[in-house]
């Protein structure tokens, strides 16, 4: 597909090296201080400060959502006014969204896996890497300010012409999001660029791990569609600055454009935060039932798939906003069709686990409780793709409960098996196993009890963004609430556990899972230049029929700026690699 | 791909991690293409609301369209395509060594740039002092049609993002010259040159689609 | 490598002066009146020509790699979805009207 | 499947309920055997395949295209059978019968008002006869929002400069809620309405008498229904609270600062002018959102709603 070069094979001498263990030189120990990290070109580096920044920030959204969930206790104010209430829901939804679940896992866990999957020592630009966190954090420095400036009461969609007229600070808020575009625009090029052009030498496409097949289909949808919420967020902060009326009635502009400009980008932003969460799965699921991965190309296809058809199916957000009876026929039959690839990764995974051997570790039960979560979360998805149905459920706590399946039983719960299970790679610690199994078990019981009752609550007719409401829901709520508290809880410990075992925790083995993929061939934690020695892949990553021996292949170069007998030779072969 | 070959290259200008100095232009381009990609596709939202806007209300865009100087938007077109040109041109000359050459055809492509900026800054005075101000701010009553405001809005918005965008080249142009005259460029590494000149024809190319779709509606 | 080539002074003279040709061109065929959707369909048509030429030789995807070409192709596609789809909705509106 | 309805969907009230509720239903039952096979399969894989010891070898099964087209085919008819489903009930939806009876809708940040055809008006209160399609044609004064009333499965935005329109035919009379289902401000929530299914009867005495009732009451009365009914009450607070307006306990008389910085003292001239032209002298902190109630209000209900508010103090 990309080199144009014609594959031809030629012999390598190439040698097994065994993954240094507890390396006493790591990308920690390296260029430390205040500037050098912060100045730094390492993607493991950038990875962990993206992985702290969202962290901070799911921090943050997740106490609004408490408090949210606690005003919804009762039926009428208690103790935060209806303005408070709209700013607080805006600000959950938008930092979530754009902070959170858009960045978290490309940006965080793929800058740090995906150079240590292809073999090679960083990113295609590094440069343009640490620029991106930067843009990130300016993005996200101009969403603070328009915090503590006026706020903002839109929803996260900022749909016109309310967003044109209401008070706060929008403009900033806009803003801060169109500057946050270009960092998550830059993390897709770097990774496509990456894929193409940085394989080490016998990494095919066939041989690339599922997770950089998410990565990449991920990429592309970001940089196809993030442009053009850049220009819409654009057009609306224009529309505040200067009254350009292109989606204001009041002036003649149509503000049902403005949604299709918006969900243009917002709904193929669903799958920018979903499907590298089915890449982690793949990973997860793989190496936690020790077998090959059932139908490789069924899942990296279908995750292209619904890549681009996830591209076709934004009228769904409008089935009722007034758009014309043909363009609702169309777009709710596309909608059914990105559920097809859905469904086969779902039974793909499961044929997997059959006749594994499966280890019940921390992210494998995150990752069964994702298989369990998504699955609801995509059987709603056709409820509401239904055209009759979705007018009575459109604007419900039904579709909340929806996108909360999908984007927190499904994306979040993905997240965290895929943090769980890179967690020794990346700090060379163990957490404790059996803390991590009560924080997984606690957050799957208090997930389902908030937003279960919230089905319930919305085919029975309550609207969402609903400050008051009337008694008749009141039980759900009170549900509700209190699984969010549950959830509260687990991630307390889960907080707790990892901090402890970064003090305190057992020395990981370089690979404690017993993983065939390539990031497990080298040091936990890597060195700053992840590999000793330019690998060699003859194998797949789910080739558990093989030896292990067969993975650690690799030449020691000069180009990895190290002494080529740095380490202890141990066998030597000659394979034929494809160029 | 990577290959670790024993007969790489290894001129300054490669970053440690990549393999040789076609790998790093390789990937450069195609990074710089991606961008444009994105650079389409932000630019396609412009060009969709204009499209929605015209089907809505195509005799607007016959009536305004009247108050915008073809002869000064074919000139520009002219500027801009020349520009194209000389940009080309001064790739060649870093393909072939040439400093010189590379130096002043750049330099002609800021003086286009410039010039392309300056009849824009004449079109938009003029129309601002009639009252042809974007959306809420327009006073004009030359053009009978409700919607005249956003047809001009659209215009704006159009033509002044292409024209940030002539503005960024300006930038990048300078600072080529800049990196030219150190010596930086050269047969075996003119990356910079080739890939701001992408950048250069994708907003020749826009303007190329922008001029016939606001000038020329007769 | 195939993104060195390296094209002749000449040549390059003559996309330019090939442009301007269809510039002058773009503008000429507004003299004559065409009927209405058709002028618009010339103008896309010439502006489509002129930037293909651009693409091909001053950007030099005419000697690159095929992935570059279908990144161009690709973002032209999506363009076309958004626009299309966005119709689907703007050009088959019926509104209702209020009788009294 | 009753169960399950009467628990997860409100009473149904129209015609079209039935059709929504039968596809929602068979989506529910279709979708928790699923459901149902999957985890069960999740679970038993995960004991019946435990990993006995660390040797463990499992064999190399890559793929297995017609398990792969089988599931990709049946899911595929399912879904297409939804689809099919779902737009035949979509187009009874939108396409109202040509005698339906027509009501217009115009919805105000934050109440809604209806006009009926013979001059009648209400607000906050939508009178509709039962059995005989009604179809309402909406518009919006300022930003979005969306008629919804789950009881009878309609759900309409509702936009500013543009008709949108909704139709149903009740099935008998009844009460049932109106919500604003599209975010529109600071009391979207409040945003509630009511319909009200009269028979045919009994909807064209009250389109005859409307508010005549109204003759019995004692202006205080009327004006202490009138301030309720009208929807003043979302922002204006009885208790001196301070919602989105001023509060109206102890209003008369009191000197008030206006945002053009001059200040009046509270009479009945303010008030009456502060009903009909509502943004011409707005309060000091707060946003010139009231709806104009010029048209929809008589000069007597006026009258009574000021007298009304005399009282509270």
């Amino acid at each position: 597909m990309a080199t144009p070069e014609p594959t031809n094979t030629k012999k390598l001498q190439v040698r097994r090296y065994k993954p240094e263990e507890n390396p006493k030189e790591t990308y920690l120990t390296e260029e430390t201080g205040l500037w050098a990290w912060m100045t730094t070109v390492d993607h493991k580096k950038i990875g962990l400060m993206y992985l702290g920044s969202i962290t901070f920030f799911f921090l943050v959204a997740g106490i609004l959502a408490l408090i949210l969930r606690t005003e919804l206790l009762t039926p009428a104010q208690s103790f935060i006014t209806a303005d408070a209430y709209n700013q607080i829901f805006t600000l959950h939804g938008a930092i979530m969204v754009f902070f959170f679940l858009v960045p978290s896992v490309p940006a965080a866990l793929g800058n740090f896996i995906l150079p240590l999957q292809l073999g090679c020592k960083d990113v295609a630009f590094p440069r343009v890497n640490l620029l991106s966190y930067y843009i990130y954090v300016v993005g996200a420095l101009f969403t603070l300010i328009a915090i503590f400036t006026g706020g903002v009461d839109t929803g996260w969609t900022f749909y016109t012409p309310y967003s044109a007229t209401t008070g706060g600070n929008v403009m900033m808020m806009t803003f801060g999001v169109f500057i946050l575009g270009f960092s998550s625009i830059l993390t897709g090029l770097n990774f496509i660029v990456t894929i193409h052009r940085m394989r080490s030498p016998g990494l095919t496409w066939n041989r690339l791990s599922l997770f950089l097949w998410s990565l990449y289909a991920t990429s592309i949808i970001q940089i196809l569609a993030t442009p053009v919420l850049a220009i819409t967020l654009l057009l609306l902060t224009m529309e505040r600055l200067l009254s350009i009326g292109i989606f204001d009635p009041a002036l003649g502009g149509d503000p049902v454009l403005y949604q299709h400009f918006f969900w243009f980008y917002s709904h193929p932003a669903v799958y920018i935060m979903i499907v590298p969460g089915f890449g982690i799965v793949s990973e997860i699921i793989s190496t936690f039932s020790r077998k090959h991965i059932f139908g490789y190309w069924a899942i990296a296809l279908s995750s292209l798939a619904i890549a681009f058809i996830g591209f076709l199916v934004w009228g769904h957000h409008m089935f009722v906003a007034g758009q014309s009876s043909l363009a609702n026929m169309v777009f709710s039959f596309l909608t059914f069709l990105v559920g097809i690839p859905t469904g086969i990764k779902i039974f793909n995974w499961l044929a997997t686990m059959h006749r594994g051997s499966i280890d019940l570790k921390t992210p494998m039960l995150y990752i069964m409780a994702f298989l369990f979560l998504f699955s609801i979360g995509g059987f709603t998805g056709i409820m509401l793709g239904a055209l009759s149905v979705d007018i009575h459920l459109h604007d419900t706590y039904y579709v909340v409960a929806h996108f909360h399946y999908v984007m927190m039983g499904g994306m979040v719960m993905a997240f965290l098996g895929g943090l769980h299970y890179w967690w020794p790679k990346m700090f060379g610690k163990m957490y404790n196993e059996l803390w991590a199994k009560i924080a997984c078990g606690l957050l799957f019981i208090g997930f389902n009890v908030t937003f279960l009752p919230q089905f319930v609550m919305g085919s029975l007719g309550m609207p969402r963004r609903y400050f008051n409401y009337l008694e008749q829901f009141q039980a759900y709520h009170q549900f509700s609430t209190i699984g969010a508290y549950i959830m509260g809880v687990a991630f307390v410990i889960m907080a707790i556990y990892l901090v402890h075992s970064l003090f305190k925790g057992k020395q990981a083995s370089s690979n404690p899972w017993g993983s065939r993929a390539l990031e497990w061939q080298a040091a936990s934690p890597p060195s700053l230049h992840n590999y000793h020695h330019t690998p060699v892949i003859i194998n797949g990553p789910y080739d558990y029929h093989k030896p292990m021996s067969e993975f650690q292949l690799g030449i020691a170069d000069s180009h990895n700026g190290h002494d080529p007998h740095h380490q202890k030779d141990i066998e030597t072969k000659s394979v034929e690699a494809d160029k | 791909m990577a290959q670790p070959s024993t007969s790489v290259k290894k001129g300054e200008h490669v970053q440690h991690h990549f393999v040789d100095s076609d790998q790093q232009f390789e990937a450069s381009k195609m990074g710089m293409w991606i961008f444009l990609v994105t650079e389409i596709l932000f630019f396609g939202g412009l060009f969709l609301g204009y499209i929605v806007y015209r089907s809505w209300y195509p005799e607007l865009y016959l009536m305004a369209s009247e108050h915008l100087d073809v002869f000064w938007g074919a000139v520009n077109t002219v500027v801009l395509i020349s520009s194209s040109l000389t940009v080309a041109m001064a790739i060649r000359s870093a393909q072939l060594n040439q400093q010189k050459g590379l130096i002043i055809n750049l330099c002609i492509t800021i003086a286009l740039a410039f010039i392309f900026m300056v009849i824009k800054y004449f079109e938009y005075t003029e129309k601002f002092a009639v009252g042809i101000f974007p959306g809420g701010y327009y006073t004009y009553d030359g053009i009978a049609h409700d919607q005249a405001n956003i047809f001009f809005s659209i215009y704006y918005m159009m033509t002044g993002l292409h024209g940030v965008h002539v503005l960024v080249g300006i930038g990048l142009m300078i600072w080529l010259v800049v990196r030219a005259r150190k010596g930086h460029f050269h047969s075996e590494y003119y990356t910079p040159v080739e890939i701001t000149g992408l950048y250069w024809h994708l907003v020749d190319i826009i303007w190329i689609f922008l001029f016939p779709l606001l000038y020329l509606i007769d | 490598m195939s993104g060195h080539h390296i094209s002749s002074a000449k040549f390059l003279w003559g996309v330019g002066i090939a442009l301007l040709i269809l510039t002058f061109l773009t503008v000429a065929v507004t003299w004559i009146n065409i009927p209405e959707p058709w002028n618009v369909v010339v103008a896309v048509a010439i502006a489509v020509v002129k930037s293909t030429i651009v693409a091909a030789f001053f950007m030099h995807l005419w000697w690159d790699t095929k992935f570059n070409v279908l990144l161009l192709f690709m973002s032209i596609i999506f363009f076309m979805i958004l626009v299309g789809l966005t119709l689907l909705d703007a050009l088959y509106r019926t509104d209702p009207i209020p009788s009294f | 499947m009753n169960r399950l309805s009467d628990f997860m969907l409100p009473p149904a009230r129209s015609t079209l309920a039935g059709e929504v509720d039968a596809l929602f239903n068979f989506i529910n039952v279709v979708s928790l055997i699923l459901l149902i096979g999957i985890t069960i399969a999740i679970i038993y894989f995960a004991i019946r395949y435990r990993r006995k010891s660390d040797d463990d070898t499992t064999p190399l099964i890559t793929h297995n295209s017609k398990l792969e087209i089988t599931w990709s085919v049946i899911p595929l008819i399912l879904v297409m059978i939804v689809f099919g489903w779902g737009y035949s009930g979509y187009l009874t939806m939108t396409n109202a019968p040509d005698d339906a009876y027509e009501i217009r809708v115009i919805a105000k940040s934050w109440l809604w008002e209806f006009h009926y055809q013979d001059g009648q008006t209400s607000i906050n209160e939508l009178h509709v006869p039962e059995n005989r399609p009604v179809k309402l044609i909406m518009s919006s004064d300022d930003v979005l929002h969306s008629f919804y009333v789950p009881d009878f499965r309609v759900k309409m935005d509702v936009i500013p400069n543009r008709y949108t329109s909704v139709w149903f035919e009740a099935t008998g009379p009844g009460e049932s809620v109106i919500y604003c289902a599209e975010y529109c401000g600071s009391a979207h929530s409040q945003m509630l309405a009511d319909v009200i299914v009269h028979t045919q009867d009994d909807f064209d005495l009250w389109l005859e008498a409307g508010d005549a009732i109204d003759e019995d009451l004692t202006p205080v009365e009327l004006g202490r229904q009138l301030v309720e009914r009208q929807g003043c009450l979302a922002c204006h607070s009885t208790d001196g609270s301070t919602l989105q307006g001023p509060t109206f306990l102890d209003i008369m008389g009191r000197e008030r600062l206006l945002t053009d910085g001059t200040t009046v003292t509270i009479d009945e001239n303010y008030l009456r002018q502060s009903i009909l032209e509502p943004n011409t002298q707005v309060a000091d902190g707060f946003p010139p959102i009231m709806p104009s109630y010029a048209g929809s209000l008589s000069d007597r209900q006026i009258d009574a709603i000021i007298e009304y508010l005399k009282t509270l103090d």
